[in-house]
């Protein structure tokens, strides 16, 4: 993955959240549906947030076997 | 809705379930395991049963298709854990037609007696039939022969009372049932039996 | 407090479906059970097995285990009929109905581990089910009793508040779910476990989970 | 409520270093920091990160994201006083979580975690039979009517103790370090854990933040009640001690010892209800 990528699915991600917040406080929207926007954005922005911080684009490597 | 029948049988499946489980923690082979599961399985139709009510009995059939394919799936993992890739030479190699022939026999003519006529016929027939697949036919076509022949006399000799004694005529009608009996369970018991011996 | 009892157990109910009188409802309770059984089933049927690694001790050697094609796809099959049947155990308004889902749990669990070619897995599974099997006995039992003497097997019409259900009834279908994979009856699933395949090996511990899960809320609400 | 969410995880997170730090204090070690565990999430964060070329891919990402996922949930079903079996059933879906991050690596430690979560399961009857006590007294299992119970009549703590104890049994398996983590025992290096590194490990560790506050958060509420948050937050780090301290003197069981334990509470707290039932 592009760190771009990333950078734009936690930006969505934030702004999802966001959105979500402004939309409950002004009445918009019930509060349930805010926090079903929350439960699925939020996972997605912390792990978004940390790939677009740093994303190797190293070799995969095979699992730890043991010292 | 409770009346003493269902808390009597309730009584009885429960000391089914428990004889049951019972002898599931005792025995140690696999293949006798799964048995007895489904021994199980016909405990838990019992439950259902004694409700007693059409809803009860719609449910049997799902109860019993459930129970059927998990037999079926559990089948299907023991012959891939035991490593059984061969099919068997005879299909028809069944437990039970060794062991029990001659009382399941027994207990199908009896019933048939019983029920009399055409279908208790059918139903004694069909246990003498069995006892034959089971155990072989050799001589013994001879004499079902010959107690068909006596049959039709006694049919006859039945019908001849109807007609020249009316007034004996629950002794005519009962020489019927049974000539009538023995007769269709002759035949039935002929079904499936080749004549020429053993090698046709 | 809500007026129907069931409210006060899973929640203010969102959505029912009337099939005459067996209501199938969502609560915030049975919702999120159905959500997790859905996601699961999804990842089943996106993600691709793991290729499994085992280390020969006593050296540095060590093997990648490799599913076959032709195994992926019943195992993958089996996984998403064992979460369908969860869902339907979710939202079954029926006990009758939820205890035949229970069932196919059981079945479509031992079908997941069914095309692995491991004798030690294999045994697990024949113990499981076996164990699963004998387990259908109180579950069927449980609903049968709760239909004799109450004369319905709605879970609305139960938890009304207008028919008292023997507590043996209520054990008998506890054991039964129990008996379907959860603790103490586990011992053989968790050897199932080592089985590769993660997506879908992880449907069997999922399923059992949320059988368990929602049959806590049937008991105490009817 | 964003706020909330975030300064739940850094709590959770702060609380988990004071555990370590309470740990060591006990055990005459200086200890890290207690920060430590937020320094280490924000370290893994920053960390280079791929996917193991065995792993199941989607699997091995998706049960990051759904492990916060149902956590977040959980803090919401909470604050907003949601029925008490939702986040016992997220509780348990921890499991398939912690089974899935084990599983999906294809590594052999890793996959022995997996294993040994699952048999950890015995950990959840405890709580099922917490659940039923409580509906006994309170009739309601949705928070906020226990909650309001506990305003009339006194916290369930002193009105039903042996639940209590089987809570506080549940909140120490679910502890690291304690006597019931047989899934992070070392001989397994770092259990279900091992192959989620970098930014999955950071996921897992606000995961893990999450469910700390969350879990003492409900217990504090469900047995105590309801009070302003500096409150709650002294009354959840005098539980995290009392936890710390257990988890600092005793040894880690072995995964059947702690099987063991776990059932004979279970055992107890069924007789507990019988008698409660007849009693009643």
């Amino acid at each position: 993955m592009r760190r771009e990528t990333a950078f734009k699915v936690m930006s969505a991600a934030a702004l999802a959240c966001i959105a979500a917040w402004t939309a409950m406080i002004a009445g918009w929207i019930p509060a349930f549906a805010a926090m079903a926007v929350f439960i699925v954005a939020f996972p997605v922005f912390v792990i978004f947030l940390a790939l677009w911080w740093m994303y190797s684009q190293g070799k995969e490597d095979i699992p730890f076997i043991g010292y | 809705m409770m009346d003493w029948t269902y808390s009597a049988g309730l009584f009885i499946a429960f000391a089914a379930a428990g004889t049951a489980f019972w002898s599931l923690v005792k025995e140690n082979d696999d293949l006798h395991r799964l048995i007895l599961v489904d021994l199980l399985e016909v405990i838990t139709l019992a439950f259902i049963a004694l409700a007693g009510t059409d809803l009860a009995e719609a449910l049997i059939l799902p109860g019993l298709v459930v129970g059927i394919s998990e037999l079926m799936a559990l089948s299907e993992i023991y012959l891939r854990k035991e490593g059984l890739r061969n099919q068997p030479r005879n299909m028809l190699r069944i437990e039970v037609m060794d062991s029990a022939p001659g009382i399941i026999a027994a207990v199908l003519v009896v019933y048939g007696i019983i029920l009399t006529g055409f279908s208790g016929g059918a139903v004694a027939g069909l246990g003498i039939l069995f006892y034959f697949t089971c155990k072989g036919h050799e001589e013994i076509p001879e004499l079902v022969e010959t107690a068909s022949g006596c049959a039709w006399v006694l049919w006859i000799v039945a019908f001849f009372t109807f007609i020249l004694l009316p007034q004996y005529w629950l002794f005519a009608v009962m020489t019927a049932g049974t000539a009538i009996l023995i007769k269709v369970m002759a035949k039935m018991a002929l079904v499936g039996t080749m004549r020429g011996g053993s090698d046709v | 407090m809500y007026e129907h009892l069931m409210e006060n157990i899973g929640g203010p109910v969102a959505f029912a479906l009337e099939f005459g009188d067996i209501v199938n409802y969502f609560s915030p309770y049975t919702l999120t059970l159905f959500i997790l059984a859905f996601a699961f089933t999804v990842l089943a049927v996106v993600s691709r097995p793991e290729r499994q690694i085992d280390i020969a001790f006593g050296g540095d050697a060590y093997t990648a285990k490799v599913i076959t094609l032709q195994e992926m796809r019943f195992r993958r099959f089996m996984a998403i009929a064992c979460g369908l049947a969860s869902m339907g155990a979710m939202v079954s308004g029926d006990i009758f109905n939820f205890t035949l889902f229970t069932s196919m749990v059981g079945i479509t669990n031992v079908g997941i581990v069914a095309a692995v070619r491991n004798r030690h897995v294999l045994n697990a599974a024949y113990e499981y089910g076996i164990v699963a099997m004998a387990a259908t006995l109180p579950l069927f039992g449980g609903a049968a009793i709760i239909l004799a003497t109450t004369g319905t097997l709605s879970i609305w019409e139960l938890s009304s508040g207008t028919w008292t259900v023997p507590a043996v009834a209520k054990g008998l279908l506890g054991l039964g779910v129990i008996g379907e994979g959860m603790a103490p009856f586990y011992a053989a699933k968790a050897e199932m476990f080592r089985a590769p395949g993660a997506p879908y090996v992880i449907m069997c511990s999922l399923s059992s989970l949320l059988i368990f899960l929602r049959v806590i809320e049937i008991i105490i609400t009817i | 409520m964003i706020g909330y969410l975030v300064s739940a995880t850094f709590t959770g997170l702060l609380m988990l270093g004071i555990h370590r730090k309470v740990i060591a204090r006990i055990q005459k070690r200086p200890g890290p920091p207690i920060w430590q565990e937020i320094l280490h999430t924000l370290k893994f964060s920053f960390k280079s990160t791929w996917v193991p070329a065995t792993a199941s891919r989607t699997l091995f990402i998706a049960v990051v994201l759904i492990g916060i996922g149902i956590w977040c949930a959980a803090l919401f079903v909470v604050t907003e006083g949601g029925s008490v079996l939702i986040l016992f059933g997220i509780y348990m879906l921890h499991k398939i979580v912690e089974h899935g991050y084990g599983l999906s690596s294809g590594s052999p430690y890793g996959k022995f975690g997996g294993v040994r979560s699952v048999i950890s399961a015995t950990s959840e009857i405890p709580l099922f039979v917490t659940i039923a006590a409580i509906y006994l007294f309170t009739h309601s299992l949705i928070i906020s009517d226990i909650v309001a119970y506990q305003a009339v009549h006194g916290p369930l703590l002193l009105s039903v103790p042996p639940a209590a104890v089987a809570m506080y049994l549940v909140l120490l398996s679910k502890m690291p370090y304690g006597p019931f983590s047989i899934v992070e025992s070392k001989e397994l290096v770092s259990g279900y854990k091992t192959e989620h590194f970098g930014v999955w490990r950071a996921g897992l560790e606000v995961c893990n933040g999450l469910k700390t506050y969350v879990l003492l958060y409900a217990a504090v509420l469900i047995f105590i009640g309801q009070f302003p948050i500096w409150a709650m937050l002294a009354l959840m780090l005098a539980l995290l001690v009392s936890l710390s301290f257990v988890c600092a003197l005793s040894p880690m069981l072995s995964p059947y010892d702690s099987v063991t334990v776990q059932t004979l509470a279970t055992a107890f707290m069924i007789v507990y209800i019988i008698a409660l039932v007849v009693m009643a």
